[in-house]
């Protein structure tokens, strides 16, 4: 059975002055009904890239994109990529939505909050100017905004930062949409109003049936909310597992950096943290070969310094679990108890 | 010499709430630090938490000077700096040092690392031992950047090495605390772990003793000795680290604990948890009584009227709270 | 927009602005207009278009510039007197024009009698009296109303003097001392024969009752400041429309009759002048003819003369002359300054005159050097000085060899002077006004000043304030730079005013010893009768002081005028330095 | 919004006292006598005396302030004794050298200036903002690099030299006016053809300049609003391109341009000097240059200066205001 959205080696590049941008390299991943699909990665590893690409939201002119992304429809599958610029625009905020990491500078400043959500709602709806201010209110009130019926006609800087997420989720989801891509949708956001959008996400995941697709930096975010995980490094994905694969059986070693890197409020004792030494890759020269290889401590143990000239092909080992690494699982594993 | 570097006695900071124009009165008053007492003994690390308006990045300013204290005492390496000026500040600020969030923003573009470093000593007109570069080169080397690299400009370095000339400036005068106001937050996960680590050194090779703002709280259990948790201006409850995440004693510090969310699916789906309704009220027009009597699922009629009183649990734990959890 | 220009002649034509009358200089094989040979038809529009945004001044006790009398008494108001509006010599002779004749002067000039014309009339068709007369003359005397026009009744008429110089009769509107004035001016019972009584002999007294200064003004229409808007006209046409920064229309007065006036005819039947044109525009409209029926009241911009004037298809459309004007370089000759005449002969020895006459527009369009602040033009009180000019040593791009000689002459006759020339410690100050002709005419004067070893430096004052500080700037600068026209033909409105007591000193000389013999002189030859005698003590009195070297040197300068190829009549009224307006007509 | 509109008022009446009390200072601290400028041949000190009472000159700088103000709301007697001469309120003083109350002269002046300034106005706005909207639009493609041509050329060029060859070659060399009525007033109501041909060509060479500058303005508003989250946003709901312009991008785009053009436009209601004297309109920027080089005509002077600062004061208050009706972050804060 194929999942509502089929990524297949997407590739996204920006042509600059001081060289291509290479963004997203060979990506595929794929998020069903119901499910959470979580990309993971530091700034700069093209985490975002792909997702705008599935929402057609680069501009046409300064991106190349190759590749395939697949919505599955209930009047049969469109291949975003390779569609018309007026298909997907037809999609977006119908089939698939999507929202961003500061609420404030994405609601436009000078339109009322239940204008903004109306004006969504119209474009797919028959209505008064009335019905789409009713249904605004609704979508608010669903959100968890309190008096939504006056609030509508308040402007964004007269939200909180938290009822400004929870106005962009109300408008992402007012057409009733089957995909939503939430890209860092809590950074900008208090821990204690994080957690408040996070549960309303999976509320509203459960009420609706979506898939959704969060893209964050922030692995303790990923633990409590996605169901797969995609770990994204130099515009590639290293690794793609569910979220016990990747916490728990982590098959690469930048996943595993990553893990270490996080200090953890439970752990007992304080311990100096396993920092990855060096800098992420910058994607206009990615290194030849893996390109975590000059910061991977293990890249020695692979013989004949393949590390360094092929770039390791994203294999499954199994039960689904992918990784772009010449190690072998066991061998890392070994490795990694080694040094413990 | 005092066991504290710093003491922070009833420091109170208000800012004017203004509402713009020449002949408009403040309105009113932004409550930013409200009697907030506070310690760092020498080579602790205390870490000051909070969401975004609790008052926490206004501390460190006031501690600093870079605010005047609307009331208050502010008691550094014995001497109190309540009211010193400028001038007289000169040379505390040599000891006194302060590392900043954004590590873009607070380096000037135009100058080279080897200027923005060496201008603390130029500053203070203090010839280093050695020389001038002689220092700002070993200052270099002692952060982790390559000495070679002193005639470059900020923007030649990635974002973490950035935060390290910006610790490298702040070390050049052999301070004895460092205000550090989330240090870490503008820099991605894996560089953020470099940074903490470098702070944690130097701090065992120097002694020296840090106030670290940020909000946040798995980075603060980290690094901190003890956690100060701040809300709308107030400390909430003040505990060694430990005790704090173990065993948090305020309604509001378990709300916080409770939402971080944790890089552990297995804990992260059993734990209980506490989602805070609401946001955060307006510094200008705080609640009445406790603060938080707002957002807490404990509030009786006494928390909306009277302040509570801050209550020593242990030695070392202080919590400001009517119905403290036990 | 337009860039100011503040030409050698500008600023005469600010500081003092005169006509002269007598013998006629046209320039040598030059470009004039000749008289009308062909017969002036009546009608059409005449059109006139200047720069500025207005007349100066209507209001007849306020005028002083020749153009404007030329242009008001030709077209609006009659004159006791007037000059004969003819080409040439012939146009400095006075004219009877309200009067019945020019005037009889009795009791050695002191008294002067006019009889008025029947049928001269106002546009109301009042007629018009010696007390109209009479009243004009009064307002010169409200000094804190009018201040711009001529002053000489204040001088002239039989009434006391207050201490402070000021005359006891304070003007119509105040009235103070009223019985004074009355009994200054008479007017026979039939309104029509008017006395005036002098307080000393003035033998030229006729010639200032061609200034409108000196004409009626009735009492009914007197509206004060505002007279100067609509004054009430006596002449062939009157005043339509008159705004200031837009346009003036002049119709045809049907009370003026022809039986009254023996010198006007009036030929167009309306007249329009615009004012506020753009300079450019204005020259590109003459430069293409643009408006065959116009004329350009201002003369073109200098750097657009030399496409008119040696453009052989328009040379009937062009005139080219000298005007009234004398332009000076005053020496500051009191102590502390240039107070020795070797210093000022060296000066004017090294100076570059070529050069600097080059930069204003040549000998063609600019001027010639003169040797006199009288100009040849005013007739008989002129005569060519000894010395300067003519003097071997002087040669027109500077000699710096002789001033050198006279600077090491003057080293044992005036060390003071001498060290405060030369000393670089020191040195000489010139003030100008800080405009761009001026800066580069400094850098001649300075290079050829250092060339014969003097330290010079150039002060620069606001160009717009220049004018206005010239009393303070007079007393600190060592040079000074201006100019000045004759109010008529008689040098007695040029050596007084300009060397003597009068309005427009700037040579300081008062205090020198060479001063007492002159001023004496200069008194009796005001009131000297006897014209060839007069004409005789101004011709010494010029040569006196030359040869004190009061003024450094001296440019006789020349000025152009253009107008459409429809315009016929046009030529150049010597008197008023201008148009002769009245006999101007458009070709059919 | 009321207190802050009477809150405002009062701020900018008060500056307006002060504005005018410095110019007072500043004419009194140049040194230029007015009374000395305007007698010719024979300026002795009882004259200068004289002139100086007639000018109001003769008594302290605050003095003639306040006699100055007092005018304003009560009109103003000059001159005395018989020839005395009444300017009703709002007197802005009386020009000794054009016989007329300020007032009169300022109010003949007017409608040239805001013909043309509304005119400029009106044409710099459509042209600069459609013109920035197509170059940010077609971004390095014909018409952009065309639209920057334009604004090289109407930045490069300076209003007196395309001033000048307008008039010189549409109107000498093309006849398409008549150089004596260059300039000539006519009411654009009654006589709308009439005021096309005075003021078309002075309105299209002052918009030149400013429409260049809007052009580069909005085109580098609209870039950068382009590239703001919200823009993204209102993609991602699906919105149309048109709609995602018209709506979301200008409306934030254009928002700092009322403020620019605000104050251009008050600018330019003091007199633009430049064009007014090439195109011969008598406005207030001409009779200010005239009352200043010219005849120094103080009370012409003082009176054209405040009403450049009043327009300026004012017309930022307005912006202010409107500014306030546009972006709801201003209003309810």
């Amino acid at each position: 059975m194929s999942k509502f959205l089929e990524v297949t080696n997407l590739n996204v590049s920006f042509p600059t002055e001081d060289g291509e941008v290479r963004a997203s390299n060979e990506v595929s991943y794929s998020v069903g009904l119901g499910e959470t699909l979580a990309i993971v990665g530091e700034s700069g590893s093209g985490k975002s890239v792909s997702n705008l690409a599935v929402m057609g939201l680069h501009n046409p002119v300064r991106t190349k994109i190759t590749g395939s992304a697949v919505l599955n429809l209930a009047d049969g599958p469109v291949d975003v990529i390779s569609a018309s610029a007026d298909t997907v625009r037809r999609l977006r905020g119908k089939s698939m939505s999507m929202i961003f990491q500061d609420p404030m500078s994405a609601l436009h400043p000078f339109f009322t909050i239940g204008d903004q959500i109306a004006e969504a709602w119209h474009l797919y709806n028959k209505g008064s100017k009335k019905d789409g201010i009713k249904k605004a209110t609704e979508m608010l009130d669903l959100v968890g905004i309190p008096d939504a019926a006056s609030r509508a006609h308040d402007y964004p800087h007269q939200f909180s930062g938290g009822m400004r997420q929870r106005a962009m989720i109300a408008m992402a989801l007012v057409n009733n949409p089957s995909l939503l891509i939430a890209d860092e949708p809590t950074t900008a956001l208090d821990v204690t109003v994080q957690s408040q959008i996070l549960q309303l996400l999976k509320d509203l995941q459960k009420e609706f049936n979506m898939a959704i697709i969060l893209i964050t930096h922030d692995l303790g975010v990923v633990a409590e909310v996605a169901d797969r995980i995609c770990v994204m490094y130099g515009g590639r994905i290293v690794e793609d597992g569910t979220v016990d694969d990747i916490f728990y059986r982590p098959e690469h070693p930048y996943t595993l950096g990553l893990l270490n890197s996080v200090p953890r409020i439970t752990a007992g004792e304080s311990h100096r943290l396993r920092a990855i030494p060096g800098q992420p890759p910058s994607l206009i020269s990615l290194p030849s070969g893996c390109a975590f290889q000059p910061r991977c401590e293990y890249s020695t143990k692979v013989s004949s310094g393949a590390c360094a000239s092929t770039v390791p092909s994203l294999s499954d080992k199994g039960s689904g679990h992918l990784s772009r690494c010449h190690l072998d699982a066991a061998d890392l594993n070994n490795l990694v108890k080694d040094k413990a | 010499m005092t066991e504290n570097i710093l003491e922070l006695n009833n420091l109170t900071k208000f800012f004017p709430a203004k509402a713009g124009g020449i002949f408009s009165r403040a309105k009113g008053e932004v409550r930013a630090v409200d009697g907030v007492n506070l310690t760092v003994g020498r080579g602790e690390t205390v870490g000051l938490v909070g969401e975004s308006g609790c008052g926490k990045t206004t501390v460190g300013r006031t501690v600093m000077k870079l605010y005047e204290p609307t009331s208050g005492q502010i008691v550094f390496d014995g001497q109190d700096i309540t009211n010193l000026d400028r001038k007289e500040m000169k040379p505390i600020r040599s000891k006194m040092q302060m590392i900043f969030q954004d590590p873009f923003s607070s380096l000037n573009p135009r100058h080279t690392v080897g200027t923005i470093i060496s201008s603390s000593f130029t500053i203070h007109d203090i010839e280093p031992e050695g020389g001038v570069e002689h220092a700002v080169r070993e200052l270099l080397t002692l952060v982790g950047l390559n000495p070679e690299h002193i005639n470059r400009f900020p923007h030649e370095f990635s974002g973490g090495q950035r935060q390290r000339i910006g610790i490298a400036r702040s070390l050049a005068l052999k301070p004895k605390l460092i205000v550090a106001d989330e240090p870490v937050s503008a820099l991605d996960v894996s560089i953020q772990a470099q940074v903490v680590n470098l702070l944690d050194d130097l701090q065992k090779e120097f002694g020296l003793s840090y106030l670290f703002v940020a909000h946040d709280l798995s980075i603060v259990q980290h690094i901190s000795d003890r956690v100060v948790v701040m809300y709308l201006g107030k400390v909430m409850e003040m505990a060694p680290t430990r005790e704090l995440f173990a065993n948090p004693r305020h309604p509001y510090t378990k709300a916080l604990l409770s939402a971080v969310p944790v890089a552990d699916p297995k804990i992260g789906r059993s734990r209980e948890r506490i989602i805070l309704q609401g946001d955060l009220p307006s510094p200008v027009n705080p609640p009445s009584g406790c603060v938080f009597n707002t957002r807490c699922w404990k509030a009786q009629d006494i928390c909306r009227s009277v302040v509570p009183e801050t209550i020593q649990i242990s030695p070392l734990q202080t919590v400001a709270c009517h119905f403290p959890e036990v | 927009m337009s860039v100011m220009k503040i030409t050698a002649r500008r600023l005469i034509a600010t500081t003092s602005v005169a006509a002269l009358a007598a013998s006629v200089v046209l320039v040598g094989g030059m470009n004039s207009a000749s008289a009308a040979t062909a017969k002036p038809v009546t009608g059409g529009t005449l059109n006139y278009y200047t720069h500025a945004e207005q007349f100066p001044n209507l209001d007849p006790q306020r005028i002083y510039t020749g153009r404007d009398i030329a242009f008001l008494s030709s077209y609006l108001m009659r004159t006791l007197v007037s000059y004969k509006p003819v080409p040439g010599k012939d146009g400095a002779t006075l004219v009877a024009d309200m009067a019945t004749n020019t005037g009889v002067p009795s009791n050695k000039a002191k008294t002067w009698k006019f009889t008025l014309r029947p049928g001269v009339s106002w546009e109301d068709g009042k007629p018009v009296t010696c007390a109209d007369v009479k009243y004009g003359w009064s307002r010169t005397f409200a000094t804190d109303v009018y201040v711009e026009g001529p002053a000489y009744p204040i001088a002239w008429l039989d009434i006391p003097k207050d201490k402070d110089g000021s005359s006891a009769y304070k003007g119509p509107y105040k009235k103070t001392g009223q019985a004074l004035f009355d009994k200054s001016i008479n007017c026979s019972a039939d309104n029509r024969t008017i006395t005036f009584n002098l307080a000393r002999t003035v033998p030229d007294f006729n010639y200032y009752l061609t200034y409108l200064a000196g004409g009626p003004v009735p009492k009914a229409k007197d509206t004060g400041d505002k007279y100067d808007l609509r004054p009430m006209a006596s002449g062939p046409y009157m005043i339509k429309k008159y705004a200031i920064n837009d346009e003036m229309v002049l119709v045809r007065n049907p009370k003026w009759k022809k039986s009254s006036d023996p010198i006007r005819t009036p030929y167009p039947d309306d007249i329009v002048v615009t004012f506020g044109m753009d300079e450019d525009v204005r020259d590109q409209i003459d430069l293409e003819d643009q408006i065959p029926n116009g004329i350009n009241m201002d003369g073109l911009q200098p750097s657009n003369n030399v496409a008119f004037f040696e453009d052989p298809t328009k040379k009937n459309r062009r005139m080219n002359n000298y005007d009234p004007y004398t332009s000076y370089l005053a020496a500051n000759n009191s102590a502390g300054h240039l107070d020795c005449l070797d210093v000022r002969k060296a000066v004017f020895f090294a100076f570059d005159n070529q050069s600097l006459i080059d930069l204003s527009g040549g000998t063609t369009y600019y001027g010639e050097m003169g040797d006199n602040p009288v100009k040849p033009v005013i007739g008989m009180d002129y005569a060519p000085t000894k010395g300067n000019i003519h003097d071997p040593n002087f040669k027109i791009g500077g000699n710096p060899e002789y001033a050198k000689t006279l600077l090491e002459k003057a080293k044992t006759s005036c060390p003071d002077a001498y060290d405060r020339a030369t000393n670089p410690a020191k040195g000489l100050k010139y003030y100008r006004a800080d405009t761009a002709t001026n800066k580069k005419a400094a850098v001649l004067v300075e290079a050829a000043l250092k060339k014969a070893g003097f330290v010079i430096e150039t002060v620069y004052k606001p160009s717009g304030t220049y004018n206005a500080n010239l009393e303070t700037y007079k007393k600190e600068t060592d040079f000074l730079s201006s100019g000045w026209g004759a109010d008529w033909a008689n040098a007695s409105t040029v050596i007084p005013e300009l060397w003597g007591d009068g309005c427009c000193n700037y040579t300081q000389n008062q205090k020198t010893p060479e001063y007492a013999p002159f001023i004496k002189k200069v008194n009796l030859a005001l009131v000297e009768l006897d014209r060839k005698k007069q004409a005789k003590m101004w011709q010494e009195l010029s040569q006196y002081g030359m040869d004190q070297y009061w003024y450094i040197r001296t440019v006789f300068g020349k000025s152009q005028q253009t107008w459409g190829s429809k315009i016929g009549g046009v030529y150049y009224w010597e008197p008023q330095g201008s148009f002769g307006f009245g006999q101007i007509y458009i070709k059919p | 919004m009321l207190t802050f509109v009477a809150r405002r008022l009062a701020y900018t009446i008060i500056l307006l006292a002060i504005v005018s009390l410095t110019i007072f200072f500043i004419f009194d601290l140049i040194p230029v006598d007015p009374a000395r400028l305007v007698c010719s041949k024979q300026c002795t000190p009882s004259l200068v005396e004289a002139n100086r009472h007639r000018l109001g000159l003769d008594v302290s700088v605050l003095e003639q302030w306040w006699r100055f103000i007092v005018g304003l709301f009560a009109g103003r007697t000059f001159g005395e004794e018989g020839i005395a001469i009444t300017c009703a309120a709002p007197a802005l003083g009386y020009s000794f050298s054009r016989h007329e109350c300020v007032t009169t002269i300022v109010a003949e002046a007017f409608p040239f200036t805001l013909s043309l300034a509304l005119g400029a106005f009106v044409l710099w706005l459509s042209v600069g903002i459609s013109l920035g909207v197509l170059s940010a639009r077609k971004k390095g493609k014909f018409a952009d690099r065309a639209a920057s041509v334009f604004v090289l050329v109407g930045t490069s060029l300076p209003t007196f030299i395309t001033g000048i060859l307008v008039v010189l070659f549409i109107v000498l060399q093309f006849n398409l006016v008549n150089p004596l009525e260059l300039g000539n007033w006519h009411n654009p109501f009654t006589e709308p053809l009439g005021w096309l041909q005075t003021f078309f060509f002075p309105c299209a060479t002052l918009a030149l300049a400013y429409a260049a500058t809007y052009t580069r303005f909005t085109r580098s508003n609209v870039i950068e609003t382009s590239s703001e989250d919200f823009i993204r946003t209102a993609r991602a709901k699906g919105l149309t391109e048109k709609v995602i312009l018209r709506k979301h991008t200008l409306r934030a785009a254009l928002a700092p341009i009322v403020t620019i053009a605000g104050l251009d436009f008050a600018g330019l209601l003091g007199g633009a000097i430049i064009t007014e004297g090439i195109f011969g309109l008598n406005g207030l920027g001409r009779l200010s240059i005239k009352a200043v080089t010219q005849t120094y005509d103080l009370p012409i002077i003082v009176a054209t200066t405040l009403i450049a600062s009043a327009f300026v004061l004012i017309m930022n208050l307005i912006v202010d205001i409107a500014y306030a009706f546009i972006d709801p972050r201003v209003r309810t804060s």
